[in-house]
């Protein structure tokens, strides 16, 4: 059951790591961000079904503080392009 | 190969490729993109490596501060990015010998390190119980090595000063540039209002159980200070004029007690930062809060950048 | 008892890692930034949730499984703002061009 | 292998990576990038050295632990210092360059990648 769970955790690490690497070789900013989001989100997953079958104590707090940064990054990715946009063209909005 | 031998391969040079997309990527808005992402998936090879307190710390500074860092100073130092020469074939064949040869170094280090290999572990458990502690790494951080860790609050409050330091004369005294574009996203503010209370009890939290698990003074301020910026981004509150004495007195207020523990060594338990047995652990508890104070406070100002606005605004 | 929660878990978080697996999909393939944006929320909300939810019986205590729900409940608040954040920010890019 | 091996290995190449792209790149914000990566290498290798040493029932040796904690937030603090001097030599200078005769080079190209 344990190793259903690593295992679990390795393919959805990976899924979601090997999406990201395939994203961000492309051209797409905008896409960069939604893949860092589910990388956030999936390791997070990954962390959580690691912490439920080795019971390593402490590492569901390392997932609450990934989950409490999730979008942290995000935020302030979306608001610099944003300010960026705005100072190209002149404008604030 | 078993799977989880092929599965720390995979994390590796998954790792291993958003470094290398880190350096190679033309523009700095990607790089960074590339660098958070990194720093999330080290945060889970630590964890394999048993760190979970190192893996929230690489978590929330790390990437999610440093991010943040590195994204506001890309977009304020973006439209000056006037490409430079590139470097030329005989620089790059160097460096790429040079770095090829420390690495290789580092790997034959690491292949070839002592076995059995040397450690504390049982000295640190041996006089965990005189702490009171029930968390190894705080024991280390706040009693065993308390000296480092106060130079490195030390440190901390040398680097703010070091970055108002950057300032003209005739702001001296003023407030940072905000950290959000003049009208947030209404989602952004919604956000704000609901996570900034639930992470502010969530940082706490951590704090206060680091005595025990994983967790501790690093983690729960960085948390705090995580939270405090994203107020700041959604424009709910500015950052302070760095002329307000409550700043500046929260600032100190970690290496300051911290030192005055251990100047009260002497008298209370015989030598310099040494804790009076059999109380130690209300006195770590004590300083870590000071300390959680500090690094809440020194953190967002540090990514607010110098003061850019005169005193008087 | 324990055999058919076995399987729950099993079950659970078999779909979950299948939503990630499609959410990625999803990212690699939607022709454009909007559906992108689409495929992926729906993928982790619901990827995360029944991850959560296939660990649940496995708590060792009901606040170890109320922390588990507090936590699904946390990303989905940041990863809602954030997909709005982006679809208004890809709105203004196309108003703009 | 093990997996403080394979972490071991990656750190070595990281702090390969981090060093050819602090020589290489003129843009003083991806040199910092690369200060990070390179810094963070390091710390790996306190991990795996704190992992190696698990005795008993402790799976890590805290001591290089608590180190690499406290020098998380220490190279925070110098890539924080490291931007504030940045944004002020571009405030003095409009250029972000740190080569004295970036600007009168010929521009030829972005292509330092």
């Amino acid at each position: 059951m344990n190793d259903v769970l690593l295992a679990a955790a390795g393919i959805t690490l990976l899924t979601v790591g090997a999406g990201l690497a395939r994203v961000l070789s492309g051209a797409r900013e905008v896409d960069g961000l939604m893949a860092v989001q589910l990388l956030g989100t999936g390791g997070i997953a990954a962390l959580l079904l690691a912490a439920s079958a080795t019971g390593v104590a402490g590492v569901e707090n390392v997932a609450l503080g990934l989950a409490l940064l999730a979008s942290f990054a995000s935020v302030a990715f979306v608001n610099a392009s944003r300010t960026q946009r705005g100072s190209d063209r002149g404008e604030n909005r | 190969m078993t799977l989880f031998e092929a599965l720390d391969f995979a994390l590796a040079a998954i790792v291993l490729g958003l470094a290398a997309r880190t350096i190679s990527a033309r523009r700095v808005f990607g790089a960074v993109v590339a660098y958070v992402a990194y720093g999330l998936l080290l945060a889970i090879i630590w964890v394999r490596l048993y760190a979970p307190d190192v893996a929230l710390t690489e978590a929330a500074i790390g990437s999610g501060v440093t991010g943040v860092l590195l994204i506001s100073a890309s977009t304020r130092l973006g439209p000056l990015a006037a490409p430079d020469a590139p470097p030329g074939a005989a620089l790059k064949a160097g460096a790429a010998a040079l770095s090829a040869l420390v690495a290789g170094i580092l790997a034959t280090a690491v292949l070839y390190l002592p076995d059995p290999a040397p450690s504390l572990a049982p000295e640190a458990d041996a006089h965990l119980a005189e702490t009171g502690l029930g968390n190894a790494v705080t024991a280390v951080l706040i009693a065993y090595r308390s000296f480092d860790t106060m130079l490195e609050k030390v440190v901390l409050v040398l680097a703010v000063a070091g970055v108002w330091s950057v300032a003209p004369d005739r702001f001296w005294g003023g407030a940072p540039a905000p950290l959000g574009p003049a009208a947030p996203d209404t989602a952004l503010v919604f956000l704000a209002r609901i996570l900034a209370p639930i992470g502010a009890v969530i940082g706490v939290q951590m704090f206060w159980v680091g005595a025990d698990e994983p967790g501790g003074a690093f983690q729960g301020g960085a948390i705090l200070a995580a939270m405090w910026m994203i107020v700041m981004m959604a424009r709910l509150t500015e950052p302070p004029r760095i002329s307000s004495g409550w700043l500046r007195l929260a600032l100190i207020a970690g290496p300051g007690v911290f030192l005055l523990a251990g100047l009260a060594g002497p008298v209370m338990a015989g030598s310099f930062f040494a804790f009076p047995p059999g109380f130690a652990k209300p006195v770590i508890l004590f300083i870590e809060a000071f300390m959680v104070l500090s690094i809440a406070v020194s953190l967002p100002l540090l990514v607010a950048g110098p003061p850019n606005r005169e005193a008087g605004r | 008892m324990s055999v058919v929660l076995d399987l729950f878990t099993v079950l659970a978080v078999g779909l979950g890692v299948f939503f990630f697996l499609a959410g990625t999909v999803a990212l690699l393939r939607f022709p454009d930034s909007l559906s992108r944006l689409h495929g992926l929320t729906k993928a982790d909300n619901l990827g995360l949730g029944l991850v959560v939810l296939g660990l649940i019986p496995r708590a060792s205590s009901p606040l170890a499984a109320l922390k588990l729900i507090v936590l699904w409940a946390l990303v989905q608040l940041g990863s809602a703002t954030v997909a709005q954040m982006i679809g208004s920010a890809l709105r203004r890019r196309e108003e703009i061009e | 292998m093990s997996p403080s091996t394979i972490a071991g290995l990656t750190a070595a190449i990281l702090v390969g990576l981090g060093l050819y792209a602090l020589i290489v790149n003129a843009d003083p914000l991806k040199k910092l990038l690369a200060f990070n990566l390179l810094g963070s290498g390091v710390f790996l290798v306190f991990g795996i050295i704190a992992r190696r040493g698990a005795v008993g029932a402790f799976p890590f040796d805290p001591i290089p632990q608590a180190m690499v904690i406290t020098g998380i937030v220490v190279a925070f603090a110098a890539s924080a210092l490291a931007v504030a001097l940045m944004l002020s030599l571009a405030k003095e200078s409009g250029r972000i360059t740190l080569d004295p005769e970036g600007e009168t080079r010929p521009d030829n190209g972005a292509e330092n990648a």
